[in-house]
């Protein structure tokens, strides 16, 4: 049987990869591809937990439900945010989208 | 209900009551309300005379033996185990001479100022003011405790200050006002921690008690002197002694029967009264007692000097108020309670009676400057002739009340010492001088401007009547000191035997202080007659040329208020200065802005951390996280 | 005139490059594990997970390296899809399936339109951000810190539950339905967001213009 | 007080409350309507305010009357059954000060009427500002306490903002900034203390039957001390009164220097001395240095002032150094004697407020040596002023007077030279003051002020009730007396007799 650390390791690297991919590309795809990376692994985490510990209620599962759910929601909203700033400035490298830079 | 001792709340309750009708609604009633005053004035005189009579009742011959009806207690504040203040009033002799003078000096102030301050504009403010000052004044004297002696005080120095500046579109009337109050004030300060100081060790306010306390030393001698001459000092504000004098000769701008009632009369005794009755208290200290007694001969020299050269009328008889308070401290100074109560009473009808002259005076020739005025007394008989007892009272001479009163405090004085004794004859012959050559100048000799003096006449009888009255006081009020003239009005000793402080003692004659008393006075009136009776100003020219230092000394008030001045405007206003430049630019610039710029301008180094770029703030996060993770870490 | 399409020669090399190298490291990867099966170290599902773990790393690690976008977002499917198969050894059916759906199906889909909409002129190389060096060893660290913490808890539990349809149906409708609600509304309100924000002329922004 | 005047306290203030969303509803053309209603709740809340006064019952042996409680948090997490509870109940302290609020507030309704610019906004704002005012004397839940405190701070910001004048963006922005900056700390030391206690509820009552270990006491007084002196305009945390006086409108200035000034000085009281005795007792000699140096900066500065908001400033900073002066006796005396105070003070400089705001508005100018003989134009202005002035000075019969005494006594029994500074502080309040009537109000009439009229109706009745409070505490204090030395007694432990 495979032991509940090995998914926690292999959520972590995950993770840890995909918030390599936000912190080192420009572009913004990029990036939301970086982050849905990331929400994966923190449901691999959820579901992992919930196997092995909590048998009878579920949280777990509905919980990552969610997730996949808003993160659904949030690549939609975030593409056109993308597609909106793209139109904007003829490019999505968020280096150039520095507005808030004093 | 029979009205006694007991009753005294009276004299405050009903002058209050018509300074509240009065104040609010004078304008709308017949004649400005002013007969509402009068009625009230005449009220408390017959109030007066009333507790006099309840006084007399338990006056056996030996003193004044109460059985406890001379007090009233009303509780103001009472917080069980913590702090009683009551308004309380309390009776005894001291009071009695008092009542006598404010309520017979407050009437005839009330009916001269009928015609004297007729067609003025604010006539119901004015009379309304007077009110509220006797009501103020009332109950100074009938206090039994002396947190209500310091409202009071308060209240006849608000009064003061109202009147002083009731003609307050003159300028010079706002700023005396103004000084009055301040000084006054500066007094206060000292009289209200010497109260709390008392206070302080006695647990109560209650006069007889703390003297009580004290008298059984209860209290440290040093703790008790320092509380006594802080109470002292309030004295010296109110009743313009040196050095906090400056203030009485420039609230002459009053109207002038108010100079007469306020500032000659009543409130500036009020520094007398409250010595004397804490007297049993002084004589226990002697340092405190030698300050008084210094304090008062320096005053009365001082003052007397320079009344000497004082060109306003007016101003004159204020030097000569001051020294007379001086006069009144150095009895008080060397123990003699009767004397200082003996020449209170006397100068109050004589100098209430000098002032409400020279405002009959000003009333005909609206002119104040002696030197302006001249040859008024066949215009002015009735006025002429009382100024010139009131004068005559002030210089000393025999029979009149004046003579008396300062033998008694120079005879004292002699007893004392004889330094103090030459000093206070010196004076007494400076005053001499300045009062022959006040009636010398206002009434003798040739006009010095026609116009005024044609119009000049004699004043209305509502004005003369009370000059009348008041000069018959002053010539027989000395004679009160003989037992067989205190047998008349039924006190068996004469004043000697009602105000007295351990013991009573009989009025005794020495005839030679008492010769050499009258010889000064002699030659002072001589000096004054010969210098300025028909010598043309030639002597008086040639007094510009003798010594013209010390003139300017004198004509300068010896430079006290520039001194004064000097402080305000040096000291307090740069310490003023300071502060508010230290308020701006430490506490407000560099303080409150300055911390604001601090934050600003590390904003504006750290700026360029704000990039704008968005990874780089997450890699700013991820940074945040690791540290966060290891001390969690480190912790575990 | 055929020279001219560059896209076929490009098809052609990421064909020929990624199958080869694909190819090699899987079947690499396999000979090992099965090696490994056969000395009895493991059992089969293990070494499918194993397989299907080293996969998605390796997607992962693609899609965040690769320099060309369009190579990067298909990585990405790697570990999309294998968590798919992870959720099923952890027993859970309806959210491998849903994830297959919205992931596989939805999401990726979605990217390369985006893509395809942001990149007209073809240049489908990207640049890095300066803060590569310095992202990989914070990442690294992160990762560490989060295993060390993994490996010295105490979890000796082995027991997987499956999650059954019916009963996760049964606690999404009853306990938890408010929240399912107010997802699916989310969901609503947020297409329709994103409607509006990628329309042509925004109707917000026309209207502050004539303010 | 009973039981049920429990409700009475949460109408008063609900009542506030209830007038703003009245106001809200209300269209703002409707101007007769807004004033309308305006003038009947602040009667309400007057009305109400000396009702509460009035029943206070000196037979209880209870530290407060009149409790009444709901509960909001009850049992989760950290916070134990009624753990935060709408919790109302006054002591005499209270009391007094509630009905300071209710003069005030209906003395500022009646002269805010005259305001011309979205005068439902202002209303509606002042309204939250005064149920955050009487919500903070009245509470007895720490959490609410707090919640309530800054609900009076915060509304200032907008009121001075925007109906200011002169400087108000730099007076607004300061004054929040500093009040805010002293929020925190008596945020941080409500906090230490709800968590020192270790009994899970913000409840006043069963916090103060606490015994605090005196080491923490020691170490978290001066954090109250400090946040509520920011508030009371406590030297070196004042800069903000005499800037934000200045640029306040009148009826906010009347009720910032009024009433939510003596919000700082209570919450001394409240938490510091009640909560932390040991701590009030440590500090006590601090609290004094910093009062009298207060009152003696405050007066001193006042004498350089020439704008007349300025000097009332600083008057009100030197007089709420006596204020700390007698809290800072710990004795019976001296705290009576700093409610008092802040009663006095409160209706005093309410007064100033609203007569400058009556002159101001009609001559735009504020600089005393600008004007002169304005008695002549003005009578019944100046004599109001003039009593205004001397309650300040401390003459007897007036207002000031019965509060210095006993601060003066109190400071007496412990610190005699304190004590003599204090008396001398007087004097020189006596100085700046008459400077100014003597220059403002006496002398020859200046023509270029001729188009000033005297006070009109409205602000002749809003001075009138202040007035009467002058006057009244000045010659009945009694009835404040009692009720906050019994209070004292009650609710202070250990408070030198």
């Amino acid at each position: 049987m495979i032991a509940l650390e090995n998914f926690l390791i292999l959520s972590t690297i995950l993770f840890s990869i995909g918030f390599f991919g936000v912190l080192s590309r420009k572009n913004a795809i990029l990036i939301l591809i970086s982050v849905e990376l990331m929400l994966a692994a923190v449901g691999i985490n959820f579901v992992a937990f919930a196997s092995f510990f909590d048998t009878s209620q579920l949280s777990g599962h509905i919980f990552t439900l969610f997730v996949i759910a808003i993160a659904a929601a949030e690549v939609g909203l975030a593409l056109g945010i993308i597609i909106r700033l793209f139109r904007d400035r003829n490019s999505v490298n968020i280096d150039e989208a520095n507005d808030l830079k004093w | 209900m029979s009205i006694g001792m007991q009753q005294s709340w009276l004299l405050t309750l009903i002058p209050l009551t018509s300074f509240l009708i009065v104040s609010l609604f004078g304008k709308k009633l017949p004649r400005q309300g002013d007969w509402i005053v009068v009625l009230s004035g005449s009220l408390c005189f017959l109030i007066t005379l009333l507790i006099i009579g309840d006084f007399q009742s338990f006056f056996h011959g030996h003193g004044f033996e109460p059985d406890g009806n001379n007090i009233y207690n009303f509780d103001w504040i009472n917080i069980p185990n913590y702090l009683l203040i009551e308004y309380s009033t309390f009776v005894d002799a001291i009071t009695v001479v008092m009542l006598f003078v404010v309520s017979l000096v407050g009437l005839m102030v009330i009916i001269y100022s009928i015609g004297y301050m007729q067609g003025e504009q604010r006539y119901h403010w004015y009379f309304s003011l007077l009110a509220f000052f006797l009501a103020a004044m009332f109950t100074l004297i009938t206090t039994g405790n002396l947190l209500q002696l310091y409202l009071a005080w308060e209240g006849v120095g608000l009064g003061s200050y109202l009147l002083i500046g009731f003609y307050w579109e003159k300028q010079s009337a706002a700023e005396a006002a103004k000084k009055a109050f301040i000084t006054t004030r500066i007094g206060d300060v000292g009289l209200l921690i010497g109260i709390i100081m008392l206070w302080r060790v006695a647990g109560t306010f209650d006069i007889q008690t703390i003297i009580q306390l004290a008298q059984e030393s209860t209290f440290s001698d040093g703790y008790l002197t320092t509380a006594m001459i802080f109470l002292f000092f309030g004295a010296v504000g109110k009743s313009a002694q040196f050095p906090l004098h400056v203030w009485l000769p420039d609230a002459m701008e009053g109207p002038t029967p108010v100079s007469a009632l306020i500032h000659a009369a009543t409130m500036v005794v009020a520094g007398v009264y409250l010595v004397s009755r804490m007297l049993p208290i002084y004589t226990l200290l002697p340092i405190a007692q030698n300050l008084i007694l210094i304090t008062g001969l320096i005053t009365a020299l001082l003052a007397a000097t320079m009344g000497l050269l004082a060109q306003d009328i007016k101003k004159v008889l204020a030097y000569s108020t001051v020294s007379q308070l001086g006069y009144m401290f150095v009895a008080l100074g060397v123990g003699s309670l009767t004397a200082a109560m003996f020449h209170l009473f006397t100068h109050a009808f004589f100098k209430a009676l000098l002032f409400l002259g020279s405002g009959s005076v000003i009333h005909a020739t609206h002119k104040q400057d002696i030197s302006q005025l001249g040859g008024l007394k066949n215009k002015m008989p009735i006025t002429f002739v009382t100024f010139s007892i009131g004068a005559l009272s002030l210089a000393g001479i025999p029979p009149l009340s004046g003579f008396w009163s300062k033998d008694e405090i120079l005879l004292y004085t002699s007893e004392f010492g004889a330094i103090f004794y030459g000093l206070l004859l010196f004076a007494a012959l400076l005053t001499a001088i300045y009062s022959t050559r006040l009636v010398i100048l206002t009434f003798f000799g040739t006009p010095k401007d026609q116009e005024a003096n044609d119009h000049a006449h004699e004043s209305p009888k509502l004005m003369s009547v009370p000059l009348l009255i008041l000069a018959f006081f002053a010539t027989v009020s000395g004679f009160f000191i003989f037992p067989f003239v205190g047998n008349l009005v039924g006190f068996d000793s004469g004043f000697s035997g009602i105000v007295y402080l351990d013991h009573p003692h009989d009025f005794h004659i020495e005839l030679s202080t008492m010769l050499v008393a009258i010889s000064v006075s002699l030659l002072g009136v001589l000096i004054g007659y010969l210098y300025w009776l028909n010598a043309d100003g030639r002597r008086a020219e040639n007094a510009k040329e003798w010594a013209p230092e010390v003139r300017n000394l004198l004509l300068n008030n010896y430079y006290f208020d520039n001194f004064y001045q000097a402080i305000i405007n040096k000291f307090i206003l740069g310490l003023a200065s300071i502060i508010a430049w230290f308020d701006d630019q430490v506490v407000n610039r560099s303080g409150i802005d300055g911390s604001a710029q601090i934050i600003n301008y590390i904003g504006f180094r750290l700026k360029f951390l704000q990039t704008g770029k968005i990874p780089n703030y997450v890699l700013m996060m991820a940074l945040g996280i690791i540290l966060f993770s290891f001390i969690m870490v480190v912790n575990y | 005139m055929f020279s001219k399409i560059p896209l076929p020669d490009q098809f052609d090399r990421l064909i020929i490059t990624g199958g080869i190298v694909t190819a090699s490291t899987t079947l690499f990867i396999l000979s090992i594990l099965l090696i490994l099966k056969f000395l009895d170290f493991i059992s089969y599902t293990e070494v499918f997970f194993w397989l299907i773990s080293t996969g998605m790393i390796i997607g992962a690690l693609a899609s965040v390296l690769l320099k060309n976008i369009v190579h990067a977002v298909f990585s990405i499917l790697a570990p999309l899809l294998g968590i798919v198969a992870i959720y099923l050894f952890l027993g859970s059916e309806f959210l491998a399936l849903a994830q297959l759906l919205i992931y596989g199906g939805g999401v990726v889909i979605l990217l390369l339109f985006a893509l395809m909409m942001t990149n007209v002129q073809d240049q489908p190389l990207v640049e890095d951000g300066s803060q590569k060096p310095f992202s990989i060893i914070i990442c690294i660290l992160i990762g560490l810190i989060l295993i060390s913490r993994l490996l010295s808890a105490d979890l000796n539990l082995s027991t997987v539950s499956s999650a059954e349809l019916s009963v996760l149906a049964g606690v999404i409708f009853t306990d938890f339905l408010i929240p399912f609600l107010l997802v699916g509304l989310l969901l609503d309100i947020a297409l329709t967001g994103a409607l509006l924000n990628g329309k042509t002329h925004n109707v917000v922004a026309t209207k502050r213009d004539g303010d | 007080m009973t039981e049920n005047d429990g409700l009475i306290l949460i109408t008063l203030f609900c009542l506030p409350l209830l007038s703003a969303i009245l106001l809200m509803l209300i269209p703002s053309k409707e101007r007769s309507l807004i004033i309308g209603l305006t003038g009947i709740a602040s009667s309400l809340m007057f009305i109400v305010s000396i009702y509460v006064f009035l029943s206070y019952d000196f037979n209880s042996t209870a530290q407060y009357q009149g409790i009444f409680s709901l509960s909001w948090v009850s049992d989760i997490g950290f916070i134990a059954k009624d753990g935060i509870q709408l919790k109302v109940g006054i002591d005499g302290i209270a009391a007094s000060m509630i009905l300071l609020t209710g003069i005030v507030i209906l003395a500022g309704t009646i002269v805010s009427w005259k305001i011309q610019y979205k005068i439902k906004d202002f209303f509606i704002l002042l309204y939250i500002l005064v149920a955050g005012v009487f919500g903070t004397f009245a509470m007895l839940d720490l959490f609410f306490w707090f919640l309530l405190y800054e609900t009076a701070v915060l509304p200032m910001y907008l009121l001075i903002g925007v109906w200011g004048s002169t400087r108000k963006q730099y007076g607004a922005m300061k004054l929040m900034m500093m009040l805010v900056a002293g929020s925190i700390l008596i945020f941080a030391a409500i906090f230490m203390i709800f968590a020192e206690s270790q009994l899970g509820t913000f409840d006043m009552q069963a916090l103060s039957s606490v015994q605090f270990d005196r080491n923490f006491q020691i170490l978290v007084f001066p954090l109250i001390a400090i946040g509520c002196g920011t508030l009371g305009a406590m030297f070196p945390f004042h800069a903000w009164s005499p800037d934000g006086h200045a640029s306040a409108p009148t009826a906010v200035s009347m009720l910032h220097a009024g009433v939510l000034m003596k919000l700082g000085a209570f919450g001394i009281i409240r938490l510091g001395f009640q909560l932390l005795p040991e701590g009030g007792q440590y500090w006590g000699p601090g609290l004094m240095t910093l009062g009298i140096v207060a009152a003696l900066y405050g007066a001193i500065s006042a004498l350089k002032q020439t704008d007349l908001k300025l000097m009332t400033g600083f008057s009100s900073i030197s007089h709420m150094g006596y204020v700390f002066l007698g809290l800072g006796t710990y004795s019976l005396i001296g705290i009576s004697g700093a409610v008092l105070q802040m009663f006095a003070h409160g209706v005093m400089t309410a007064l100033f407020f609203l007569l400058i705001g009556a002159m101001y508005d009609q001559s735009h100018n504020r600089e005393i040596p600008n004007f002169s003989g304005l008695a002549a134009k003005m009578p019944i202005w100046s004599i109001f002023f003039v009593i205004a002035g001397l309650a300040s000075l401390g003459l007897p019969g007036l207002s000031g007077f019965v509060a210095e005494l006993h601060i003066f006594i109190g400071t007496f029994q412990s610190y005699p030279i304190i004590g003599g500074l204090a008396v001398l502080t007087a004097a020189i309040t006596a100085t700046y003051l008459l400077r100014m009537f003597s220059t403002m109000f006496f002398g020859e009439f200046n023509e270029k002020w001729n188009q000033l009229n005297d006070m009109n109706y409205l602000e002749k009745a809003g001075a009138l009730i202040l007035a009467a409070s002058i006057l009244f505490l000045g010659l009945w204090p009694s009835p404040w007396m009692n009720r906050i030395a019994d209070s004292i007694q009650l609710g202070i432990p250990g408070v030198l007799m």
